[in-house]
């Protein structure tokens, strides 16, 4: 097709629709226009407003998020929040979803998922230190799941260990709302100089604007809008959108950036992700208070024939998009020609602040940038509570048969993939990589050294998708809780958050009330805390056949511990320490593993939590660390109080046992099983009890002495008792027993 | 012990390399840049984990024909000391300074943990501060570890005492159930001839410091400190 | 009988590695390589038996396991067939 | 002219993929095969020029670079030549 053939393809209703754009929102687009747009207009119209892009069911809800603070040097709406560490260093971190396009192709989805996460930081100026991910799956006894779980992380160790920025945790769970619509959630950090931080503005009338990296083919073309749609028997048809990472362009472009960014070339820059071209223009312009001027004859095609629409929605990956200072061009080009990459001016900086895209000499596209991003449409979608809500909320325990055989149960527990070792997973991640990483995968969070200097980085991705569904709010402050539980664990002080809100469909007024009140939760916790946050994602319309996954959001913490070697690992050390639970106790049965797994039951009110008695357990966790007091802390989650004494009997080198006994309460399988809120259990040398004392009694935290390490079995009370060596078996052969059977 | 640490596209160990060098040996090292063609003045020539160009095709195939590689041809001629780390052991076996080859591990999954190598022969410049026989803890980040020759040839090289480390348990036996990868006899690390050159699997820079968990990587380079000194090895 | 299957990614989807691997022999002074594109050779022996039958099981085998058909297409031959 | 070139493990050398790709059909019920080997298949586009010429051209590409003789072999034919 010539340009002018393209320029005269009518816009139809049918084409309308099929672009996934409303009645309103098409005369809202000829308003802002002044007159109709042309077919390619159409199309950038479409993916920019897509939901992927322009968050229009939810923007105005994530505008309660807490997102100020003391350490907060730039919160959302950027490519990635970034966070003081001290007065000289930033981290910059953030978190993606790529859940439609891992389903088509696991593969290549997770790949690329994790290629742009990074690709959000270093954009920033960071150099990328670490990626976690967050992965739910439906139950591994379908071929189906265990296929899926394979290739994502094979696709997300292919892309990460490639580029040599080490994946050092994460999270694992199944449920069978996932079956259809696995959920790939990427989390990368980056360290920075705090005066040396990037931002994503197009400025200064002239000045080029240059396209570095990969060659554009028609990969992905509408990948935003895809991830704006349910799925349906059409998807596959979509199919060959998918897109190819090539991680090793990905690593040349990384140091091309970064050896850039040493100079004084850059005005703005920006990866191109989702809608490519078209949103880094766009976006740039918009953010600068600006326009550009592109042509699309300069940018590197990899096929012969690309139509304008082609080109600006591709989503070829692997691709930046850079404002240079005039006169600077060729010296930026240089150093991408020493990476043997693409370094091409394709337009410039204008001041009508309008997007125009040339192509054969005329021009193609011609839209104000903000028409685009700031004036997108925004929804306040009605909302309505469930009716399951009131059905799953009133279950209680009563008549729930006790089972006669507790170590059973727990040797059940230990080996099932839920609560099963991971390793299978992060063994095929690299984590040393770069030679940070104090604390591996397989702790409560993970850790790394800052070189030259005495800091050290937890991190952690942590959610429950089942809490969540039972009462979404709760579930929401219990996610950021437990994220924070789980870097005090290690003896980090949380700083920040990033979010994923994975949910269905937006346009369903129920899944909408699920997002509210998750987001509610979410920016509760993270108020009462002091932990702002720094950005996110909205991945709706994950649901397939009208059947939505449960809402899940994923909170990615980071935070900092002032000496790095003063970090303390979830495993007991030594044999006669004393085993003390800091925060709650009693057992709460409702939405745990336990009901699940046992009696096939999700149901309940979740563990409710108090912040205020989570942030003293914390507080004592912390201080006890500080001081040298506690040996071991582990976080009490899933699978409750049985499941994490048993992990904390494991260590990379070895084992140990441990003798604990419990005041009965009413229910044994609550008091063993039940999640929860706000515990941690930890190890300590009798000789410090005193101190210890001292401290939790100023802090007011309720804590008891449970028992003692040692010998080698764990028992626990008159219930448990089994052999260290063989529930660390069971755990270690969970996942890998399942899915290379 | 002046060292220079080789550059590729797509390395990514370089800067772990560079670092223990640097901060924990405290030795002058430099970058050098793949399109380099000079090695004047380096003791040690070190070659890098990480992805090379990929490791799209075979791990370390396109690597080879930098022209860095011709250079070093002639600078481990010369009796140079050259370390092949990972994905740096496997450009020196594409380039025929090491004999054999690399096969997909045999779980075909890439893996990252910690294991346990045997040194076989210690009196090469690189282990002298090993004791023969010694387990050494380190860990291996590799998917195309599987260490493969023919079988004459691997005899011809254990006579010569040219398996260097074999994967082993904890007490240093030698069992297939310490294998890793799948490689022929358990062949973590080999070197040439001469005993210049050494490639190994494991990466000894991951665990030179006692903040991350093992220094016994650093056996490694402290034995290169004798040579350096000038004590007979 | 013996089946080759050749594996091929579709055109339009990029390939990394023929990409770099013509980046590669263009570098070593083979310019008259003007496009590399990797794909998958699986050599299957199979029990001798109707080509006809082997044919349409060697097609399944292809469309569910071996090729990916989001970004694969495929083609074999058989060949020692009575 | 195209040449394509197919690579494949020597046949001492075990091939794990290969191995775990017949696994595979087994479990699918393919109980007709008997093995399974992976090997490299390259397509590669070449300017067009004397078939004879490029023959050796290709020979010297696979030796120096597409294959490693420790552990492979190749063969390879060119199409549309005059
Ligand atoms: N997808 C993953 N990638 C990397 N590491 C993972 C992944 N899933 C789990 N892990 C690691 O396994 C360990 C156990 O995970 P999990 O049971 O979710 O821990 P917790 O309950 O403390 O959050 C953690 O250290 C985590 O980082
Ligand atoms: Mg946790």
């Amino acid at each position: 097709m010539t340009v002018q053939e393209i320029k005269e393809i009518k816009i139809t209703q049918g084409l309308i629709e099929q672009h996934g754009l409303s009645a309103e929102e098409y005369e809202k687009i000829k308003s802002l226009l002044g007159r109709e747009p042309n077919y390619t207009e159409l199309g950038i119209f479409s993916v920019m407003w897509s939901e992927h892009c322009s968050y229009k069911s939810s923007r105005a809800i994530l505008k309660r998020f807490p997102i100020a603070g003391r350490h907060i040097i730039q919160g959302p709406g950027e490519n990635a929040g970034v966070v003081a560490i001290d007065d000289d260093l930033a981290m910059v971190f953030k978190i993606e979803s790529h859940n439609h396009p891992s389903y088509i192709e696991p593969y290549q989805g997770a790949a690329t998922g994790v290629g742009g996460i990074i690709r959000d930081i270093f954009t920033m100026g960071a150099r990328p230190v670490a990626c976690l991910n967050s992965l739910r799956f439906g139950p591994l006894n379908h071929p189906k799941n265990r296929y899926l779980m394979t290739r994502v992380v094979a696709g997300i160790a292919g892309y990460g260990n490639c580029m040599g920025i080490p994946t050092v945790g994460g999270e694992v769970c199944f449920e069978a709302c996932y079956s259809q619509n696995p959920l790939i959630n990427v989390f990368c950090l980056g360290i920075a100089k705090r005066d040396r931080i990037f931002y994503a503005r197009a400025c200064g009338e002239g000045n080029p604007v240059i396209y570095v990296g990969s060659s554009t083919g028609r990969d992905g073309i509408h990948g935003a809008t895809m991830a704006s749609e349910e799925f349906n028997e059409q998807s596959e048809e979509r199919r060959p959108t998918v897109q190819v990472g090539d991680p090793f362009t990905e690593k040349l472009l990384l140091e091309a950036c970064l050896e850039l960014m040493k100079t004084n070339y850059i005005i703005g820059i920006q990866d191109m992700g989702a809608a490519g071209l078209t949103c880094s223009n766009c976006e740039m312009a918009g953010r600068g208070g600006a326009g550009v001027e592109i042509d699309l004859d300069l940018v590197p095609a990899r096929e012969k024939g690309m139509t304008p629409y082609e080109i600006m929605l591709s989503e070829s990956q692997e691709r930046m998009l850079i404002v240079a200072a005039k006169g600077r061009e060729d010296a930026v080009k240089e150093i991408f020609a020493k990476w043997d990459l693409h370094g091409v001016s394709i337009g410039h900086v204008t001041a009508d602040g309008n997007m125009r895209v040339k192509k054969g000499g005329q021009v193609v596209a011609d839209i104000p940038a903000l028409a685009l991003t700031d004036n997108a449409p925004a929804y306040l979608r009605p909302k309505i509570m469930p009716d399951y809500i009131d059905e799953v909320q009133s279950w209680t325990p009563d008549g729930l048969p006790e089972p006669k055989d507790y170590t059973s149960v727990l040797e059940r527990m230990m080996g099932s993939p839920a609560l099963g070792s991971k390793a299978w997973v992060y063994e095929q991640y690299d984590h040393m990589v770069r030679i940070n990483t104090i604390l591996f995968p397989g702790a409560d969070a993970s850790l790394l050294r800052i070189m030259g200097t005495p800091y050290g980085i937890g991190m952690t991705v942590d959610g429950n998708g089942r809490y969540c569904y039972l009462d979404p709010k709760t579930g929401g402050m219990l996610a950021v809780a437990e994220a924070a539980r789980n870097l005090v664990c290690t003896g980090a002080r949380p700083l920040a958050i990033t979010n994923c809100l994975n949910f269905g469909d937006p346009e369903n007024p129920e899944v909408m009330w699920q997002f509210d009140e998750t987001v509610e939760g979410i920016a509760e916790a993270c108020r009462f805390f002091d932990t702002p946050v720094t950005g996110g994602n909205v991945s709706f319309y994950n649901q397939t056949l009208g059947e939505p996954v449960f809402p899940t959001p994923v909170i990615g913490m980071a935070g900092v511990l002032q000496d790095c070697r003063a970090y303390v690992t979830p495993w007991f050390k030594h044999d006669g320490d004393l085993v003390c639970i800091i925060g709650g106790t009693g057992g709460h049965l409702g939405g745990s593993e336990y009901l699940k797994a046992e009696h096939g039951i999700i149901k309940g009110m979740p563990p409710r939590i108090n912040l205020a008695l989570e942030a003293k357990a914390q507080k004592a966790c912390l201080r006890g660390i500080g001081l040298g007091i506690i040996r071991s802390a582990h976080d009490c989650s899933e699978g409750g109080l049985a499941v994490a004494m048993a992990e904390s009997c494991f260590s990379p080198y070895g084992s140990i046992g441990a003798e604990i006994n419990l005041d009965k309460s009413d229910r044994a399988d609550a008091l063993l099983f039940g999640e929860t809120a706000s515990r941690i259990i930890v190890s300590m040398n009798e000789k410090r009890l005193p101190e210890w004392e001292r401290l939790a009694t100023k802090i007011a935290v309720p804590w008891q002495i449970v028992g003692h390490v040692g010998g080698d079995r764990l028992k626990i009370g008159p219930w448990i008792s089994s052999p260290v060596e063989r529930l660390r078996h069971l755990w270690e052969r969970a996942l890998a027993g399942v899915i290379d059977q | 012990m002046r060292c220079g640490v080789v550059v590729f596209p797509g390395s990514n160990c370089d800067h772990d390399c560079y670092h223990v060098l640097k901060h924990v040996m405290g030795w002058p090292v430099d970058y050098i840049w793949h399109k380099q063609k000079d090695l004047k003045g380096y003791d040690l020539v070190l070659l890098p984990g990480g992805f090379s160009y990929g490791d799209y095709l075979r791990a370390g195939a396109i690597a080879r024909f930098s022209p860095i590689m011709n250079e070093l041809n002639g600078f481990a001629e010369k009796g140079g000391l050259v370390l092949g780390i990972c994905n740096g052991f496997q450009v020196l076996l594409e380039s025929g300074l090491l004999p054999g080859a690399m096969l997909m591990n045999r779980g075909l999954r890439f893996i990252c943990r910690y294991v346990h190598i045997r040194v076989e022969n210690n009196s090469l410049p690189f282990t002298g501060s090993c004791k023969k026989g010694q387990a050494l803890h380190i860990p291996i980040a590799h998917q195309e570890g599987c260490y493969y020759n023919d079988p004459e040839a691997i005899s011809e090289m254990e006579k010569g005492g040219q398996v260097v480390f074999r994967y082993c348990s904890p007490e240093s036996e030698i069992d297939d159930r310490y294998n890793p990868n799948g490689s022929s006899g358990n062949i973590a690390g080999v070197c040439n001839r001469q005993g210049n050159v050494l490639g190994m699997m494991p990466h000894p820079e991951r665990c030179s410091e006692a903040v991350l968990g093992s220094e016994d990587g650093r056996l490694i380079f402290s034995s290169l400190l004798k040579v350096a000194e000038g004590v007979s090895i | 009988m013996v089946a080759k299957i050749y594996i091929t990614l579709k055109s339009g989807v990029l390939d990394p590695q023929g990409k770099t691997i013509h980046h590669a022999l263009s570098s070593l002074g083979y310019d008259e390589v003007q496009g590399v594109r990797l794909g998958k050779y699986v050599v299957m022996q199979i029990g001798d038996g109707d080509p006809e039958k082997a044919r349409g099981r060697i097609e399944e085998m292809c469309r569910r396991l071996l090729a990916n058909p989001v970004i694969e297409e495929y083609r074999f031959e058989i060949e020692g067939g009575e």
